[in-house]
């Protein structure tokens, strides 16, 4: 395969994607560099979910190309597990398998779809765990758990399939600001270890501290986008600088 | 019409597809009362139904512990016995008990014939299972839509008709929908007590003709029609009920 | 199918299949046990035993006991079936006939039925898969209210339910004697007074032969006088006519 | 590190509407604490008893109802084994082709969709009773295979009868209980690599049984009231039986309550706790997720 | 009534409530004068919904006593009734009746709790929804809004019963920013206008901006309050500084 380092890990090129009649995505563009961590923001039905779903390939797409590690996703000959197994997901509603424990949970993806060792998964499910900070709750069911945890189990049984790149996708909307600091800490120590990730987020003071890229998006648009620093304090487009205002 | 009857007899005697409900007058006459004897009691019987479903579910949720307890009786004895056993009771054991009345053939009748007494039996039996359904559709009105209509001071009563009941209805449609299917093909029971609907009306037919392949396919495609209109209308009524956002 | 000869079958077999009724006393009914007894039973038993065989009784009604005969669920029935002319084109019936009887109704003496016209219109008891519904429904007029057993009928008759119950002579009458319908009478003339036969597959020539000359010897012998004596039912004209041209 | 309890556990789909909150079942607990399983006995026994009182205006020559009824009750005990019987093996039969064709309702294939959608409908539409109809006069009596003759005895007729109407049912239970799943499910699944297989019989099936348990549950009760029609095919189940006592008893019209009431009887103990057991698992499932 | 608008128009005295065994509110007390603003913050958990819930009875208090306008609202003998006329609620999760339109939301209470008459409601209604900044959207079906715009209709329909009072429970919290916004500035007028208010929030920002008096529980206390100025630069107590850190 050709792809190298040096060349962007995920690259979004002009992803247009509609659901019936109504386009949510009207040309998206992006690239992000191995290790890269970017923040998607905008308000509520612009599309953000949509766009990481698409990497994904949750959703298909009906123009442009997404290239992950140099490889198309939209191809339909794609082969679509061997791209799940380097690009790991956490939903906003966790979607924990309620019927397994926490342990379970991260375990089982592993064993089940890479066929590693039972023993070996296990070791590095309980050391995840431990990352996410929730000793003593591996044998917790899901119901068992407060969202917070939840969503921290979510993030262990995603890092279990050892991916290349995150995708979070407003992981931390339904918390509470206390539980919103627990989770946010886990995804800022990830960051540090060099994980390439894309969060969709309303927390705009996470992105401030831990994106090297913002982007706003608006109507199925990238309106603007820049470091942190001066995408909060500069922000030119009228749109981005409306919805800054808002935030008390 | 007369030659299609004719034609009818023919066809039976060229290719032994006997259908003399076709071109027996006798026979017509009594396959289309036994048709709107069906139709009739399933109308009847749907409509009862329905309202002892929604009188039993604002009983059960009365404050007098006794009405409940009634309720409860009624619902578990309806439910865990077998409807055909229920409409011999009901037309054997309690149909003789009743008071009696005047005949215009001179005979002393009991006051309810076995068409009512089919129309009570089947009515209960289905009104068990909606006040059940009718129940759950009301548990599954969340409970701070009720504070919203109690902290706006609203009754228990108009609370129940005009905010839960019209919410319910929506939700339980679809098992409503379910039982009551089930109800006009329990119709068919009403054959034991000789009430003399479609069903019975074939096995006078195919015990005088010896034609029951021809009987049961025509019962089947009878059925089929019966239940496909009730479908039909249900669902008309649930997309006349339909409110945007509402269970997509 | 039909074609292979059902009396070594039934021979090979050692065992005969008999159609019956279990709800029609005293033809053929359960005894507590679940045993099915009655006059038709005893007549079954009296073939097996010719044939040297076991006897297996299969519960019949009305309405199922010619299919039953037709798919060969059975070898042979006998189950108060009138001999009519379009049931001998699906099943073979051997004469001569065993048995008779007509057509009649019970009904309260106060009603003062005359003819059967009076039940025009009004709801008369029948029973479910009986070929006379059809003819008291269509000539005379009736309402057939139908019911799947005598019991029910019985019950339905006496509930007020219907004016009167139309069944077979033989019952009626020895129904009449009985305490508990003390105010019934039998006040129609007899219609369809119409023979009963047992029947065998069609085709079944062999089986059929032997059926008509046990038939003859149970006439001959009285078997059925006797019979009817046993279980209580008074002597039937037929079955003394019968007797008197055989003996 | 505290953890504030959470005042709500968050609920497995994101809707704006709070109606739309998943159907919770927890209406029974009121039958729980106050319809105890004697209630209903006693509420049988006081059926029984009153008709059977009710109607002792015999006269001395004959029988009192009661020992008539004790004359024939072992009888009748023996044929509601009989319904047992027929509705367990119609259950088993019944539940093995419907899940087989609930998974079918779901396939990617869509023939296979299609037919199985079709033959589902079909025989969820038919009146029982019909179906019984059906399989007593339409199918022979024994089967040939290369020489075998395979023997369909009435009550194997009833059987396939009345598994008929149990698949059609088990289909749609099986497919609704898959389609209930919150989609969040089968996209986790999905994004961490499992195959369709793998997702459906490690996430999905699991999780479904526990939802299937309950209406499953209650179909099997609504088959057993329903064997009750095998006297259809003649065979000696519990009222097939009544009705021939009945007869033999000659047609005592004092005896109908009684008897009837006794066959009611019989089928509320026996169907009474599964129903409770059912509501009891529906409530234990419903408050887990 | 002795009430006079020189005392507090509700007072909370030494409040307690348990569910079952857990005591939520652990003998809570203030004071809130007419035409005041206060905002009540805290960890999730700490029992502010509860506490509001009380002051609308619809929970009752196992202890203490809670008078509006100097009436005992944990009086057997209270009217609910009145209470609710004086009081409204805007719960966060809007609680709309979701087979109403817009206006029939608005328009409902006054006209069957109240009895008023339709076209004088209806005119009051129109002028409620203009002025929360609805024209427009009155014959639109909840479903049909977005999360704000319901939020907005809420309020409405609360108002529309012309209260003394206004409780609102945390009703920006699952909406993003912009729309929180929007939200928030309805409110805002409305403490303009001298209506009485309650908040509970978890938006510090506008705590900051319209309260009187801060209230922060922990644990079913009253653990601090002041002032928003002094409270949010000086909180004094551990617990409330630690829960302010943890806000981005
Ligand atoms: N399956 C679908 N069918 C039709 N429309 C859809 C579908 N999924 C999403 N949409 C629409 O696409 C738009 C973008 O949705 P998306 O979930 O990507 O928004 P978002 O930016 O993530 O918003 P939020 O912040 O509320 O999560 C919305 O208007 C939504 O209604
Ligand atoms: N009906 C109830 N039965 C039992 N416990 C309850 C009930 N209602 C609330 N609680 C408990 O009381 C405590 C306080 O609940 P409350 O809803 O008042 O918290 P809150 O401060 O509003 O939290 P949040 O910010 O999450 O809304 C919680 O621990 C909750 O679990
Ligand atoms: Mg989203
Ligand atoms: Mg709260």
């Amino acid at each position: 395969m050709s792809w190298s380092d040096k060349e962007p890990m995920i690259s979004v090129r002009n992803v247009h994607k509609s659901f019936g009649d109504f386009e949510v995505l009207k040309g998206v563009s992006f690239d992000v560099m191995k290790g890269e961590v970017i923040c998607i923001i905008g308000p509520s039905g612009s599309g953000k979910s949509t766009l990481i779903r698409c990497i994904n390939a949750l959703n298909d797409i009906n123009e442009g190309s997404i290239l992950v590690e140099g490889q198309e996703v939209n191809d339909p000959k794609l082969n679509k597990l061997e791209l799940r197994k380097k690009v790991g997901m956490v939903f906003q509603q966790y979607n924990l398998f309620p019927h397994k424990t926490a342990l379970e949970n991260v375990m089982m993806a592993p064993i089940r779809v890479l066929k590693e060792d039972k023993k070996e998964v296990e070791a590095r499910a309980r050391a995840l765990i431990k990352k996410v900070r929730l000793e003593g709750k591996e044998n917790a069911y899901p119901g068992e758990l407060s969202g917070g945890q939840q969503q921290r189990v979510a993030i262990a049984r995603s890092l279990a399939m050892k991916p290349d790149v995150m995708l979070f996708d407003e992981v931390t909307a339904a918390l509470d600001p206390e539980t919103v600091g627990e989770v946010l800490i886990t995804i800022k120590e990830l960051a540090e270890e060099g994980m390439t990730c894309i969060l969709v987020t309303h927390e705009m003071g996470f992105a401030r501290e831990v994106a090297d890229q913002v982007y706003f998006t608006d109507k199925g648009l990238i309106v603007e986008h820049g470091a942190p620093e001066t995408f909060f304090e500069n922000a030119k487009d009228p749109r981005t600088k409306q919805f800054l205002s808002q935030i008390l | 019409m007369d030659d299609l009857y004719e034609w009818f007899r023919d066809f039976y005697h060229t290719t032994g597809i006997n259908l003399p409900f076709i071109y027996d007058s006798y026979d017509r006459d009594r396959m289309i009362d036994g048709f709107l004897t069906t139709v009739e009691l399933s109308v009847i019987c749907l409509f009862l139904s329905v309202v002892i479903g929604i009188i039993g579910a604002w009983l059960q949720g009365s404050a007098f512990t006794w009405t409940r307890r009634i309720v409860s009786g009624y619902i578990q004895l309806f439910r865990n016995t077998p409807p055909l056993v229920q409409l011999y009771f009901f037309y054997f054991a309690i149909g003789s008990a009743l008071p009696r009345v005047e005949t215009e053939w001179g005979g002393q009748a009991p006051m309810l014939s076995s068409f009512a007494w089919a129309v009570i039996s089947l009515s209960f039996f289905a009104g068990a299972f909606n006040v059940e359904i009718f129940r759950s559709g009301i548990e599954s009105v969340p409970k701070s839509t009720v504070e919203a209509a109690e902290s706006l001071g609203f009754s228990r009563l108009q609370i129940y008709w005009d905010v839960t009941l019209p919410l319910a209805l929506r939700v339980v449609l679809p098992s409503l929908n379910n039982n009551l299917v089930n109800l006009v093909k329990t119709t068919t029971l009403a054959y034991a007590i000789a009430v003399p609907e479609m069903l019975y009306v074939s096995a006078q037919i195919w015990s005088d003709n010896v034609n029951v392949p021809e009987m049961m396919i025509f019962l089947l495609i009878a059925y089929f029609v019966l239940v496909g209109i009730l479908v039909w209308g249900m669902n008309r009524w649930e997309r006349a009920l339909k409110i945007p956002g509402f269970g997509s | 199918l039909a074609q292979a000869d059902a009396l070594d079958d039934i021979k090979a077999a050692g065992v005969i299949k008999v159609g019956v009724k279990a709800d029609y006393k005293p033809y053929g009914f359960l005894d507590p046990s679940g045993a099915i007894i009655g006059l038709e039973p005893d007549l079954a038993q009296d073939v097996a035993d010719r044939l040297g065989v076991k006897v297996e009784f299969v519960p019949v009604v009305s309405s199922n006991r010619m299919q039953f005969l037709e798919q060969g669920k059975i070898d042979l029935m006998i189950a108060t079936m009138t001999d009519r002319p379009d049931r001998r084109e699906v099943v073979l019936i051997p004469d001569p006939n065993y048995y008779s009887s007509g057509t009649n109704v019970l009904a309260l003496k106060k009603f003062g039925l005359k003819s059967w016209e009076d039940l025009r219109g009004k709801p008369v008891c029948g029973i479910q898969g009986a070929f006379y519904n059809k003819k008291t429904g269509e000539e005379y007029g009736a309402d057939i209210v139908a019911f799947k057993g005598t019991a029910e009928a019985y019950a339905a008759l006496k509930q007020g339910s219907c004016v009167a119950f139309v069944y077979d002579d033989s019952a009626i009458v020895a129904k009449t004697k009985e305490p508990e319908f003390a105010d019934y009478e039998m006040p129609l003339p007899t219609i369809d007074d119409a023979p009963w036969g047992l029947a065998v597959q069609l085709g079944q020539t062999a089986f059929a032969d032997f059926m008509s000359k046990t038939i003859i010897d149970w006439h001959k012998t009285g078997k059925i006088l006797e019979l009817e004596t046993k279980w209580g039912v008074p002597n039937t004209p037929f079955a003394k006519a019968m007797h008197d041209k055989y003996k | 590190m505290t953890q504030p309890p959470l005042s709500q556990p968050p609920s497995g789909k994101k809707t704006d509407m709070a109606v739309m909150l998943p159907f919770k079942q927890k209406s029974y607990e009121r039958f729980r604490i106050e319809l105890k399983p004697w209630h209903g006995v006693l509420l049988a026994m006081v059926c029984f008893f009153t008709t059977t009182y009710g109607y002792a205006t015999t006269g001395p020559e004959v029988d009192s109802i009661l020992t008539v009824m004790l004359r024939w009750i072992p009888l009748l005990l023996k044929g509601f084994l009989f319904n047992i019987l027929i509705s367990v093996l119609s259950m088993a039969v019944g539940t093995a082709v419907g899940t087989m064709l609930g998974l079918a309702q779901i396939s990617l294939i869509g023939p296979v969709r299609h037919s199985s959608w079709f033959v589902t409908q079909f025989f969820r539409n038919a009146p029982w009773l019909v179906l019984l109809f059906f399989a007593m006069y339409l199918l022979p009596f024994e089967f040939n295979i290369g020489g075998i003759t395979i023997p369909f005895p009435d009550w194997v007729k009833a059987i396939i009868g009345l598994s008929l109407p149990v698949m059609a049912n088990v289909s749609e239970v099986v497919r609704g209980a898959v389609l209930s799943l919150p989609s969040g499910q089968w996209e986790a699944a999905e994004s961490l690599a499992y195959t369709r297989r793998q997702t459906l019989w490690l996430i999905i099936l699991p999780q479904c049984v526990k939802r299937m348990l309950p209406p499953w549950m209650n179909l099997y009760s609504i088959l057993t009231m329903a064997t009750v029609l095998a006297f259809i095919v003649g065979v000696p189940e519990v009222m097939t039986l009544t009705g021939r006592a009945l007869a033999a008893e000659g047609e005592r019209t004092d005896l109908l309550a009684p008897f009837y009431s006794f066959v009611l009887f019989l089928f509320f103990i026996y169907c009474y706790p599964i129903a409770r057991w059912t509501v009891y698992l529906e409530s234990k499932f419903a408050v887990k997720n």
